[in-house]
C-alpha cells in the first residue's frame, strides 16, 4: 500500500470521474478539491464553474468560499448569478454537478437542511443553497462523501434536493429529464445506482477496505455489483499534485 | 431623484425604518460590512432580512436583535461551518424569535431578478422532487400554457432597501461594479430605495467599458464613500478577503457573552472610520 | 464540443438544413450580413427567420426566396422606410408565400432570455390592451398565482441555428461583444447550433473586463473569421454603419428586378472576403 | 411670426414637454430630435434611453437607426436588450415614453401595424417594435405626430399599441397603473386627455393655426377646451440648436 489516507483515495477517486470535456459546477471542500485536481492533472480543459459566476477558472489555490477573488481572477468569464442560475444552469449547459451532503439515503436524495423536524430541528443545516437546482438541471451528478451510519441512513429527515427519489422512475416523475446521481464517491468504495431500480451499489472497493468496513459504514442495506472492481490506488503525481494544492491553499489561507 | 451623497449614519437613518424588509447582498465579495454595523449601532428592530447567503454579516445582525424574519436560501460560514447566532435564534430564540422563509439560491436569484424585472412572480425550472415547497408556502406551480410543462413560482423579492457595497462611484453617483457582481444590481433595481457604499469616489467613469456592471445615478437612492466598508469581505482591485477573521469568527459567534463583547467593542463603540484603519492594519499584517 | 474553427462556407453547409428554424441577430450593431449572404449562395429553402428587426438581411432572405416563415417584431429599414421585399412577399407572395408570427420587441426580447434560460416560455408584463393576442395564437395570458395578476406568455425561442457577428475571438474560440450588444448571447444561448463570424482572432482575452460580454467556447459551434462580416451594419472599434448604403437599399429593393440582379451581382458571383475588399473601398471612400 | 416651419414648432413644443429630471425612451425620428434638443437647451440632465440598451447617450448627430454606434459611445451604459425591455422598461425605471403612430384616435390608441385587415392588408407597416410595452410601462407617454385625416381616424385598423382603450377607466381595466399619454404633440396644436372620459382636447393652438385647420386636418369630432392657450413660438436659441443638430446630422450621414 502506498502512503495516502482515505479522504486522498476518496479525493482522486472523485477527480478521475471527470473528463477533460466537462463543464462542471462545483461546490465548495472536497468536491473543489477534486475538479482542480482533475484540471491539475488528466483534464487540463475542464471547465470549472462556481454558483458565484466564475466560469472556466482555474484557481491556483482552493479557495475557501465559492466566492474569492480567485476565481474571478482566473476565470474566462464571470456573470451575475442570477445568470448564472438561469442561463447557465437552468440553461443546461453544465454536464456535471458535484455534491455533497449531511445525509444521504440509497437513492441519492440529499439532506442538507435540517437534522429531525423542520420546524423543531435537532441541528440546523446550512440549507440547500444552488443544491436543489444542481441535482435536476446538471448532465449527472457525482456525489462525495465520507461514509458513516449517521450520514448514510435509511431515511432522510428532509430531502434538500432529488436523486432518484423513491427509486425505479420516480425522478422522471417530476419532470425531471436529466440523469441524476450516477456516481458515489466515498472514502470507501464508489457506488452506482441500479439500471433499474437505482439503489446504489458498490462497484468498486478502495484498496484495503473490507465488505464489512463498508457495511459498518452505512445506514441501509449493502449490496454488491456482481463483479466488484478494486479501486486503483492514487499515482504518485496525483498525490504529489493534491499536496501542493493543499499546501498553497493552507499557506495562502493561513498568511491573511 | 438623484443619488444624494451622504455619510452612512444619515443614509441608514434616512432610508431604514423598524420592521423594514433590506435586502443586503454580496456574494463572499463586496459584502456592506460597514452598513450593517451601523444598522447594528442605530439599533433597529423588527427587520426581516432577505440574503441568498445570510454569512458573517446576517450573523451579527440576528445576534445583535435587529431581525424579525430572514429570507435565505443558505446559511453558514462558508468553507469554516456553521452560523451560531442564526442558529441560537432559529434553534433557542436568542436573542428574540427568528421567522424564516427557506429558498433555493436559483429561487431566490430569479426573484431578485423578477424583483428588478418588475414582475409579481419569478417562473423557473425548480424545486422539482425537493420538499421545501411543503414547509414553504410561497413556493407555488404553475403551468406553462404552451407545453404543459410544471414550472416552480416564488413572489419577486422587492425590497423596501437594498444595501450594497460597490467598488466606485464617480461624482455624479453613478455606480460601478467590477468582479463577482452577484445579485447586487438586481437587488437595487428590485427596491424602493437604495443605499450603495463604495471603496472610492472618482472624477468620472470615461474609461470604463461600454458593458460595465453600473447602476446609473437616478436608479440609487444614497451613495456613501466608506473606504473598507466590505472587510472582511474584499473588493475586487483594493484588498482581498479575510479568511482569517472569518475563520475567527467562529469562536467569536460560538459564545453569547464573547459575541456580545465583540458586538460592543467593534460595533456600537465604533464607526465607518474603523474600516479604513482595519484594513490597513490588515495590510501592514500582511507585508509584515 | 467545443467550437471549430472553419470556412464560411464550411459553416453554413454543416450547419444550416433546408427548413431550419434560425435566428440571425444584432440589433443595428454586429449584424451577420455576410453569413446572410452565405445562406442565399447555397440557396437554403424553407427557413423559419426569428429576428426581432428583419432589415435589410432578412429582406435579402426573403427575396431570395430562403424563408417559409419570418418570426418577429418590427420589420423596416430604419430610419429610412418600408422594407420592400418583405412587404413584396406577405402582400403579393413574392417570390414565394411569407408566414408571419408578429410579436412586440418585449416579448421577443422576453422569449429569447426563456430559451438561454432552458424555460418553455417567457411571462412578461406585456401586450395589455394590443391587438397582436387576437391574431397570434402564440401570445397567452396566465395568471400569477400569488397576486393573481394577469401576466402575458409567449413560448420561449429555441432556434436549430443561431448566426451571430461579434468583434473578437480568441485562438481557443472564446468569442467577446463589446458595444450594442442586442440579444446575441441568449440567441446562441437558446439555440442547438451556432455560428459565430468574427471581425479578428487574438491570442488570447488576457486583457478583457472580468465582466465582458462573451461566450465561452464550449457554447459555441462554429467560429469564422469574416472581417467586415456584419458590413454595411457596423462593428464598434472596427467601422461604422454605412448609413448611405441603407438609404440606397431602399431603392435596389424596391424593385424585383434590380434586386435580382443586385443579388446576382453581389451575393451569388461574390464570397465572404468581398465584405473585407467592400469595407476597404468605403473607407477610401470616407478618407477621400 | 418669426422664421419657423410647422416640424420645428412640433419639435421644440414637444422637446420643452420634456423635463431635467425626466428618464425617456427615445423613439427614432421626431422623437429623437425633440428629445436631443430638450437636451442641448432647457434639460441637459435629462436621461435618454434607446431600446437598444443605451442609457443616458449623448449623441452628437441624431442617429438613424435606434443602434448607431454613436448612441453607444456616449452612453453612461450599454446593457442587452434583454435586459433593457425587462429591467428598465418592464421594471417601472422609465419616466417618459415618446411615441409616433401611422394611426391615431381621439383616446391616443396606436396602429404602427397595418392598414386594412391584418390577414390581407392594404399597407403592411412595420409593425410594434417596442411600442405595445413603452405605452404601458413609462410613467406617462408623449404622442408626437403631423395632423391629417389620414392619421388622425375616428377608428384606427388594429390597436398596436394601448392608449386610453374606449376611454374612462378602460386602461386600468387591463391591469395598466401607468398614466398613458398624456400629451399629444402635433404640427398644429397640443391636445390633452379629457379628465374622466380620456378623449384628447386642444388644449393649446400654434401661432398662425386656425381651428378650421385643426379640424380639417383630424378625422375624428374635434373638441377644443374651454380656455385654448396660443402655444409659444420657438425661441431663436431653440431654433438655432435644433437647426445645428439637424445640419451636423445630414453631414454625418450624407458624409458616408
Amino acid at each position: 500500500m502506498t502512503d495516502y489516507n482515505s479522504t486522498e483515495m476518496m479525493t482522486v477517486t472523485a477527480a478521475r470521474a471527470l473528463k477533460n470535456e466537462d463543464v462542471c459546477f462545483v461546490g465548495i471542500g472536497m468536491p473543489s478539491a477534486a475538479c482542480n485536481l482533475a484540471r491539475l492533472t488528466h483534464a487540463p480543459d475542464i471547465t470549472l464553474i462556481y454558483e458565484s459566476g466564475t466560469i472556466g477558472t482555474k484557481p491556483d489555490v482552493l479557495p475557501l468560499s465559492i466566492g474569492d477573488g480567485e476565481l474571478c481572477e482566473t476565470a474566462v468569464n464571470t456573470v451575475p448569478v442570477t445568470e448564472m442560475f438561469r442561463y447557465w444552469l437552468q440553461g443546461g449547459k453544465i454536464s456535471v454537478g458535484f455534491l455533497g451532503a449531511a445525509q444521504l439515503d440509497k437513492f441519492g436524495n440529499i439532506n442538507t437542511t435540517v437534522i429531525g423536524d423542520y420546524d423543531n430541528p435537532k441541528v440546523r443545516l446550512p440549507g440547500g443553497g444552488g443544491a436543489p437546482e444542481i441535482a435536476t438541471s446538471c448532465g449527472e451528478i457525482f456525489l462525495v462523501m465520507k461514509q458513516s451510519k449517521r450520514g448514510f441512513v435509511e431515511k432522510i429527515d428532509f430531502v434538500t434536493s432529488l436523486g432518484y427519489g423513491k427509486g425505479g422512475d420516480d425522478r422522471a416523475s417530476y419532470g425531471v429529464t436529466t440523469k441524476g446521481p450516477s456516481r458515489l464517491i466515498t472514502d470507501l468504495c464508489i457506488m452506482e445506482p441500479h439500471p433499474t431500480d437505482k439503489h446504489f451499489i458498490v462497484t468498486s472497493i478502495h484498496p484495503g477496505v473490507s465488505r464489512d468496513d463498508i457495511i459498518a459504514a452505512t445506514g441501509w442495506q449493502v449490496e454488491f455489483a456482481e463483479e466488484v472492481a478494486e479501486t486503483p490506488v492514487p499515482s504518485a503525481h496525483e498525490l504529489q499534485v493534491l499536496r501542493e494544492l493543499h499546501a498553497r491553499t493552507n499557506a495562502a489561507h493561513e498568511g491573511q | 431623484m438623484v443619488a444624494q451623497f451622504m455619510s452612512l449614519k444619515d443614509a441608514i437613518a434616512t432610508c431604514v425604518q423598524n420592521g423594514d424588509t433590506i435586502a443586503m447582498e454580496g456574494f463572499t465579495h463586496l459584502i456592506p460590512h460597514a452598513a450593517g454595523h451601523e444598522i447594528i449601532r442605530q439599533q433597529k428592530r423588527d427587520l426581516t432580512l432577505i440574503r441568498m447567503t445570510p454569512d458573517m454579516i446576517y450573523d451579527q445582525l440576528i445576534g445583535a436583535g435587529c431581525a424579525r424574519k430572514l429570507v435565505f436560501s443558505w446559511g453558514g460560514n462558508p468553507g469554516v461551518g456553521s452560523l451560531h447566532r442564526l442558529r441560537d435564534a432559529i434553534e433557542n430564540g436568542w436573542p428574540c424569535a427568528l421567522e424564516i422563509e427557506e429558498h433555493s439560491h436559483a429561487a431566490m436569484a430569479n426573484a431578485y431578478d423578477a424583483g428588478a424585472a418588475g414582475l409579481p412572480c419569478a417562473v423557473f425550472k425548480g424545486y422539482r422532487g425537493a420538499e421545501l415547497p411543503r414547509v414553504n408556502p410561497n413556493i407555488k406551480f404553475i403551468e406553462c400554457p404552451f407545453t404543459g410543462e410544471r414550472l416552480a413560482a416564488v413572489p419577486a423579492i422587492r425590497p423596501d432597501v437594498a444595501v450594497v457595497h460597490a467598488q466606485k462611484a464617480n461624482r455624479k453617483g453613478d455606480i460601478l461594479f467590477e468582479g463577482i457582481v452577484g445579485v447586487q444590481k438586481e437587488a437595487v433595481l428590485a427596491a424602493r430605495k437604495s443605499i450603495i457604499t463604495v471603496e472610492e469616489i472618482v472624477d468620472d467613469f470615461t474609461d470604463i467599458p461600454f458593458n460595465a456592471v453600473m447602476l446609473p445615478n437616478w436608479a440609487v437612492t444614497a451613495v456613501v464613500h466608506v473606504p473598507g466598508g466590505a472587510h472582511p469581505s474584499y473588493a475586487q482591485g483594493y484588498y482581498k478577503r479575510d479568511n482569517a477573521f472569518y475563520k475567527a469568527w467562529d469562536t467569536i459567534a460560538n459564545d453569547r457573552e464573547r459575541f456580545r463583547d465583540w458586538i460592543e467593542q467593534h460595533v456600537m463603540q465604533g464607526g465607518p472610520q474603523d474600516f479604513e484603519t482595519r484594513l490597513k492594519a490588515q495590510q501592514t499584517k500582511a507585508e509584515a
